[in-house]
């Protein structure tokens, strides 16, 4: 808790900081828990697993048109035989953005995301308005993000209501034509993996 | 059960709006709930599921009250209680009063990073897959008082299996520690009219990855 | 709009918590709230329905933590800016600043108790109606994001007609302002599990009234 | 407002009251409203408007077979036709309970409710937890109140979606053969008349 209890010193404690704070002890005072632990787990989170991950993933797909093979066959194996240092487990699935049809992920029922390969939620992925409106209003809900698609586009929603997990693969922005993996990554924002958003233009990228 | 959770197509709440620059925590004591849950996880303490029924059964004001990390924490205190890991008094002083319960294992630093990988959910087959990529199915009207992933705007619509993801760990049964009996999981397509009127968006396409017994061949 | 006021069949609200010994009011605010109410109504200031859909468009979480006299207020207040009887400065000042909208009439002393009978919804049948008792019914699967009086749960269920009662305003034009459009209403009975399923209690028999544009034939 | 003012005066306003009152005073100094008519009709609703004109209504039925039959005929017209001095508007429909069916009465989406004969409707019918289960769980609603029905009893519920409005007519009780009118309308409760309780037994009246 070292990390935890520097970052509040001297400041006004909320009730649920309290109360949080309180669950921890129980926790480690009856063994179950380890402080030490939970600190390693958080420290993963904040500067290991993240978005990053996914768009090496998406980058290698367009730039290697057997990988993409593999990553839409089966999500999972595919990215494990990448070796990244975050680990990915199963049931991922990667689906595919087309001029004709465009991938929108979300769970209605909590928030499942797929943190292996994306970190963990923003709080909009989370949020009620998010989780109601994509199923009913995707194309609302990507005017939120200012995001137009042509009217004639099919908009292909996946509610993740089990332990499946998908990952949009967006499609590759034109005018990247003999860029390297590592300068593609650049262009595959969060959002263009979840579906609320689309790969920045190459112009964005040095 | 049909809880204020299960909010697909539910109007009212108004856009979405998204952060720029989102920090990965909003305040230290969200890490710790979050490291906390994949611990108690790691141990053994409960499934998945029985985190996700015990927010649905936060009252409903509570639930949209809460932030997500909130509510995670509510569901812990209300599954260390039910299950006998911990009592509400022990919760409110702040401190064990009594010895733990004992545990499947425990997560200690040198196992923190690998226990991160999210478990699997295969479970090996009972029987054979009764639908195929292409098969019709109705969704069945069911609603059950106690957890469930077949979410209220699915029931009773005519879908297609997209596709079949293998046979998985049941949420229906393991949240209520009936086991896992394992079942056969399925994309299911509707099309956009089909769950919400003539008035849909034509170009609108909806799956739900739907479990086996939540099925009707149509 | 299908939103949180829509609340039939959904669980995890609770008990119902009987009242001993009720007073009609709670506190004095109640009772000018009320009365409110039905003047503006008596003056012909809006609908109804559009009170019920101003409530129905609070957001999800003031709805549920507003007590019933409460989103009566809010309805109004929000009824009153919308149609230009008042101005949000002039509900937050606490005073009128500019003069107001002409009404058709105003409730005085002397009309006060006869004026508080209710109206008649009856309207002139434009065509003979389309359903008899006894008939076989499909409500309709709709999801229109306005006022609706067919709930989520009694959507696209098979029911029989059991009484017919006439040609009434339709409250989901009157809500927007699109006239009383006069429907044929049916009181539409369900069996327990054509709504809740096959555990549903076998004994239970549910009905909703339902405007003809709610029903096709079955 | 006089009373109104009374009643408060000398404690602390909450911010619903005054809310309110500013919604009264821009209302009546914009010429919309007249504080005095509003006097009135809370007077009424305290003082004449109430559950005892729909336990006479109840009484007279199981008294006069006739006005009974008339009553299941056309309730708003049988009950206009008695001359109450509170008037009653179209749409009411009485439905009779039985050994075998028994009613209950609920409004899912707002709280509609026969105000002319019942008066104002109590807390717990404009109550969530009333509101959304007395469709889905009529005997764990029951059992709230207290009222247990034989397993083989019909339960039917009338969810209020329009402008009619339900008044049940309870069971007359055994043992009361011979009384009048105004002792059997002793008998009929308000939640009798809602389908959520039943009439007084006999030896509970005077």
């Amino acid at each position: 808790m070292a990390q935890h209890d520097h970052d509040e010193h001297g400041s006004e404690l909320s009730e649920t900081q309290l109360r949080v704070r309180a669950l921890e002890t129980v926790l480690t005072e009856k063994g179950y828990i380890d402080p030490a632990a939970l600190d390693l787990i958080i420290q993963a989170y904040e500067t290991k697993i993240g978005p990053h991950t996914g768009a090496r993933v998406v980058a290698k797909a367009w730039h290697d048109p057997a990988f993409k093979r593999a990553l839409l066959d089966d999500g999972s194996k595919a990215v494990r035989a990448l070796g990244h240092e975050s680990r990915v487990g199963d049931h991922l699935v990667a689906v595919e953005n087309t001029p004709a049809r465009h991938n929108i992920v979300v769970c209605t029922l909590c928030s499942c995301y797929p943190w292996d390969v994306l970190g963990l939620p923003p709080v909009w992925y989370k949020s009620a308005p998010y989780r109601s409106r994509a199923v009913k209003d995707p194309r609302g809900v990507l005017a939120d993000f200012g995001v137009k698609l042509p009217a004639s586009t099919e908009i292909r929603v996946w509610d993740s209501t089990a332990e499946t997990r998908f990952l949009v693969l967006p499609m590759r922005p034109s005018g990247t034509e003999g860029w390297s993996e590592e300068r593609l990554a650049q262009l595959v924002t969060r959002d263009a993996m979840i579906g609320t958003g689309l790969p920045k233009p190459p112009e964005e990228v040095a | 059960m049909d809880g204020v959770h299960d909010m697909g197509g539910m109007d009212g709440f108004g856009k979405v709006q998204p952060e720029p620059n989102e920090p990965v925590f909003h305040a230290p004591w969200e890490g710790r709930v979050l490291a906390m849950q994949r611990s108690m996880g790691y141990a053994g303490a409960w499934p998945i599921d029985a985190s996700r029924f015990a927010q649905e059964r936060l009252a409903p004001q509570a639930y949209l009250g809460a932030s997500y990390y909130q509510r995670w924490a509510l569901a812990m205190e209300r599954n260390l209680i039910e299950r006998g890991y911990a009592g509400a008094d022990e919760l409110s002083s702040g401190h064990a009063l009594r010895s733990g319960k004992p545990l499947a294992r425990k997560l200690t630093p040198d196992l923190a990073t690998q226990a991160m990988t999210r478990g699997s959910f295969y479970r090996q087959a009972q029987t054979p897959a009764r639908f195929k990529p292409g098969d019709r199915v109705r969704t069945k009207n069911i609603h059950p008082p106690t957890h469930t992933r077949l979410p209220r705007y699915a029931r009773g619509r005519l879908g297609v299996i997209e596709l079949v993801h293998g046979c998985h760990a049941f949420p229906d049964t393991m949240a209520v520690d009936k086991g896992d009996s394992p079942q056969w999981l399925y994309t299911v397509m509707f099309e956009g009219k089909e769950l919400w009127g003539p008035d849909a968006d034509p170009t609108l396409k909806i799956s739900i990855d739907a479990f086996e017994p939540y099925l009707d061949p149509a």
